[in-house]
């Protein structure tokens, strides 16, 4: 999924007819008192990041003057922002959304995902906006609806008027209508995995506005959505994991110091449980997929060591269509170009696997191989321990 | 017996003279399977491994006799090639491709199960009738014919389960992936199904993981419909929230679809879990030999 | 047994505050249809001929129990009902409405077709198991228990027929308007079906017109796969190509639809066709004493 | 089905963005040659009546000179054209397209129909274009192509290759997938029951144009087509069918003499079929539908009457929810206010039978009242042949 940033997703919105606070993003704190100027303060300022939970994180902040607005932004600016999203690493702030505070009578949630109990989209609402959906799902369930939409039809009037009613709104309120029929049409038009306005707030003069958007794109339809994949700001993501896709290698970093390589994703994580349940912790998720060739082998070990946590590798690969001495060529591969200075465990099964160990046999690298997937997590979980 | 594919299965392959249609076209046709036509637009005359490709699945079910169609095409093409073969009739369609739109699959789903037709995948490695079919890209030889029903959301979880299988003995009825992606066009209730009916197999094996709800639900489905032996290896539990581990249904989003809660639902409808993925063989052979 | 609606079946009616569905809701119910909710959004809380009336078909279906939809909506308003019936979880719906916009059907046929709903009509007079259960328009006291299922397009020819089939002494089984429309939720082949199956039909009549090319399909469905005697009649050989005759479906287009070509048809799957609609209970009797 | 005038649908093809050719609706010969001096000739004249098989019933003519064109004009406008589908009687010319002359390589016929064997959207098409579908299907059958559309997915690629390749197209020829696909857009967004183009032609500059269009609308969708509604042309209906239409009555002229009244469409034609069965001919097929009231039943009698050619009339109502004695009641009511010349045979069953017949019995009128439909029948065919 792409994010986009808040900024981005609520020009979107005005530009299908939804109401949007006027305001403008701010790269430093020069423009956020520029911007202050012309909206005329109260102001609020909020840090652009790919992730929720910002308000409790201190990067949304009310300034009353531009002057203000041009301290908190530099307040702001350049700094890690470290939510209950982010990972405790954070991600640095590098651009504000500065815009014109509005009068809240009443906040909504809203959000379109896709529904994978009924395989369509469906509308999530609440009428107690403003809290994150996980924390409603939590405290009050009964305070979720949940609509799915039949796309060769849309939404429905009865949906409508089941929503409105749910909400509290009217049930002959036409802005609500057109907001809830609206936000599926970006989300359809827009090949969205998820659009989210939280909050939708009724404001003191009886109008809607969206005072929060968020927008993720589907990866999978960027062939289709230029203008969306022009919008991805790739300084948001783990550059670990940026690179890795370059390779059509799938990533993801997470806290262990095991690394771990494997082919497949449903192998990759039973590769982890199994480390995990022998006491160990995976540092990472590396699925080389099912076109491994030596240069992507040796490129997933570059990313893997990029981590300095990692205190030894485990390589699982079950040769089917990969066939195993491919890899080991793979591996020799690295071990010549990258500093291999932990150690390796590796279990090969399947096509060519004989093949695959006297290759590894005939390295100057002393790998563990073992036939056995469990004692060869056993083995990493140990060298990690005594490295 | 078996389910869905089988030595008399007709196979067209839909994107034969890509890359990967082209190998694997020939790699099934190895196998035993009958892979009768091909189809790439424009390259009709042409023969890939010794089968014809047309330029339509019209055509190439009209001159073959094709049934099924075993699809590679990119993704940007993938649904037009599946409702190209659901115009021509074909009633099985087996979507290897990766990286569908999502709202594509959701169309495509809709009108599959409007005209009755038997969708596996997206994203699968394909479905194998031990000894008869393969349509797919699983390594044929760690499959034997024999007893145990294998159905996964992974690819090579499949090949390590049924690896384990066979060696202890047991062997395959038929294995298959049903895909690795959020909207998939069969769920695992639909294989359950055709697995308690089949009288080869005489137990099911569910290769579950992480994201959505399908393993909560085939378990709800179980208790009260299946008598056959079940067993579960769910994968993920070291998976964080929030973060697409790879396959991109394998996600746990909004505090669901966590491993722990599958488990304990597959658990509760008397399905054996194993938790350690090294002892599915053990595990199996022990408990199908008490039974 | 009898087919669809019977005496437990249990019907909301949506739209009940309508002139149409309040006068058509109590005369089922008089009838001894189990009429067990209303739906009118706004009127929660009224109630009609003793039938409490609810906002929305998924509260009356939860409070009620309601299993069958019987729709009298404006057809401005009839494809939100029927996608509101079926999110409801009703799974049998009688749609009277006449009028629906051909393109809005054409959507709901879809969903229907995929989410295994029953769908009857648009612009039907509805279903009805003599004796047990009335769901539409139909005058009630024409029908009685017996052992024949009809089947038509048009409302009183359903009557005109029904009528001389009780006072053969013949009598009905289950007997429905299929609707007028062009595209209709469910055809003659998925009636006949149900009609061969059930043990209380022992003879089946079907009662065409001009327009489309059901009738002929039919023809060829019966010709393999039904044992029953079926009867059947075709209106409009004077009917003039191009014109339509009342019903939306009845009209002859493009040189295709013409009474005879459908005659020729059911004759050649050994349906005996009455030509003259006055002699369709004497013709019946006699038939079905004999075999 | 509501038809428009070709100018009408090709204004609409023209706002889609399909090539037409240029061209002007004419009221009068004046208009005409001022029409054909802005083109420059050679033009193109049109009748616009509601019916095909013009060409052949010269309603189409070309016009060297702008002189040419005003006497062409003359010729055809006010006058009746009798087409194959016009029905002997022929309508009224009122309005004349006139277009600039097109340079025509090759012919196609292109339709769009809604095919109740897929309960689908249709398209038809055929590379003999200019000769009628039906011509087509008789003597070419396998120059004929249906592709049922999908309406959740619209118009896929894998139909448009299979169409170009049909029609003679080169796969790559993007006007005409532009075309296929945009009159399915029209056809969808403007509710349409019929879309048709023939020929579409492919011109000597390698461009497509659009020489003729029929557009229909459901009349059906009226209700959010208001502007399709606008276009609708009455003077070209029925006078009969049009009245008939206001009182909920389903009004269809035929060319016999003797007068039905029925209630239902499907009994009315098995009741026409019965009395030409016996030897006669209907003069219309006449549905009072299932809320017959007095005052409709008296109007229906009117609308019969007005043909001069009826001999006989012949009502019959099977009595469910439509009480056969308000039927009675409607006429006795329609001998009041019409003077019912001819002879009436009547047929009631069902619901307050006796009831009807006893009002009929009292009234100053004579009916023939059967209880027998079939007698009923021969009883009129005989009152029509001695009248």
């Amino acid at each position: 999924m792409i994010r986009l940033h808040e900024y981005q997703a609520k020009r979107i919105f005005l530009s299908y007819g939804i109401s949007v606070p006027t305001g403008y993003v701010a790269f430093s704190p020069d423009d956020a008192w520029k911007i202050a100027l012309e909206l005329g303060p109260p102001v609020v300022l909020k840090a652009q990041i790919h992730a929720g939970g910002r308000g409790l994180a201190g990067g949304v902040k009310i300034a009353k003057t531009a002057d203000e607005a041009k301290e908190v932004a530099s307040q702001i600016l350049g700094k890690k922002l470290v939510t209950a999203q982010t990972g405790s690493q954070g991600i640095v702030v590098k651009r504000l959304l500065v815009e014109e505070a509005v009068n809240i009578d009443r906040e909504i949630y809203f959000s379109i995902i896709v529904d994978r109990k009924t395989c369509k989209p469906a509308i999530i609402a609440s009428p107690a906006g403003g809290m994150a959906i996980e924390e409603i799902a939590k405290n009050h369930p009964e305070q979720i609806i949940t609509e799915p939409i039949e796309p060769i039809v849309g939404i429905m009037p009865y949906q409508i008027r089941r929503l409105s009613d749910f909400l509290g709104f009217d049930n002959n309120n036409k802005e609500a209508a057109h907001i809830f029929t609206t936000l599926y049409k970006i989300f359809v038009e827009k090949d969205c995995r998820l659009i989210e306005t939280n909050p939708l707030v009724l404001c003191k003069n009886g109008s809607l506005m969206a005072i929060d958007a968020k927008m993720s794109i589907d990866e999978d339809a960027l062939f289709r959505q230029k203008d969306m994949a022009r919008l991805w700001d790739i300084t948001q993501s783990d550059p670990s994991e940026l690179e890795a896709q370059k390779y059509k290698l799938s990533f993801v970093r997470l806290n262990g110091n095991i690394g771990c390589m494997v082919n497949g994703a449903g192998l990759s994580m039973a590769t982890m449980d199994l480390i995990k349940m022998h006491g160990g912790e995976p540092a990472n998720f590396l699925d080389v997929g099912g076109k491994a060739t030596p240069e992507t082998i040796a490129k997933g070990f570059e990313i893997i060591l990029n981590d300095p946590s990692v205190r030894a590798i485990l390589v699982n690969i079950f040769g089917g269509i990969v066939r195993c001495d491919r890899v080991a060529d793979g591996i020799i591969k690295a071990v010549q170009q990258v500093n291999v200075n932990v150690p390796v465990a590796i279990r090969l099964a399947g096509t060519n696997r004989e093949e695959a160990i006297s290759i590894l046999k005939k390295a100057p690298f002393k790998f563990s191989v073992m036939d056995d997937l469990n004692e060869a997590a056993k083995e990493v979980v140990k060298l990690a321990k005594s490295a | 017996m078996s389910v869905c594919v089988n030595e008399s299965t007709k196979v067209v392959v839909q994107g034969i003279t890509g890359k990967e249609g082209n190998f694997h076209a020939f790699q099934c046709k190895q196998y035993g399977t009958q892979v009768v036509a091909g189809v790439t637009p424009g390259k009709e005359g042409e023969e890939v491994a010794g089968i014809p490709v047309f330029d339509t699945v019209q055509k190439a079910a009209k001159e073959t006799e094709a049934n099924t169609s075993l699809i590679f095409v990119p993704p940007s093409f993938a649904m037009d090639s599946v409702l190209e073969a659901i115009d021509a009739g074909i009633k099985t369609i087996v979507c290897i491709t990766e990286g569908i739109p999502i709202m594509d699959m959701i169309k495509v789903r809709t009108v599959v199960k409007a005209e009755g037709v038997t969708f596996i995948g997206p994203n699968t490695p394909g479905i194998i009738t031990a000894g008869e079919a393969k349509l797919g890209i699983m390594p044929g030889f760690i499959f034997k014919k024999g007893s145990v029903g294998i159905m996964s959301r992974s690819g090579t979880l499949l090949y390590e389960v049924a690896d384990q299988v066979t060696k202890s003995g047991l062997g395959e009825s038929t294995a298959l992936g049903i895909g690795g992606d959020p909207i998939i066009g069969t769920d695992y209730i639909y294989w359950v199904k055709l697995f308690e009916e089949d009288p080869q197999t005489k137990a099911i094996f569910i290769i579950g993981e992480i994201g959505g709800m399908m393993e909560e639900q085939t378990a709800e489905f179980i208790q009260s419909n299946i008598k056959k032996p079940v067993f579960a290896f769910i994968s993920g539990r070291t998976a964080p929230p929030g973060k697409r581990m790879g396959h991109a249904g394998a996600i746990i989003m909004g505090g669901k679809g966590g491993a722990e809660t599958k488990i304990k639902a597959l658990r509760k409808a008397g399905v054996t879990v194993i938790e350690n993925i090294t002892e599915v063989g053990k595990t199996m052979k022990e408990k199908m030999s008490k039974g």
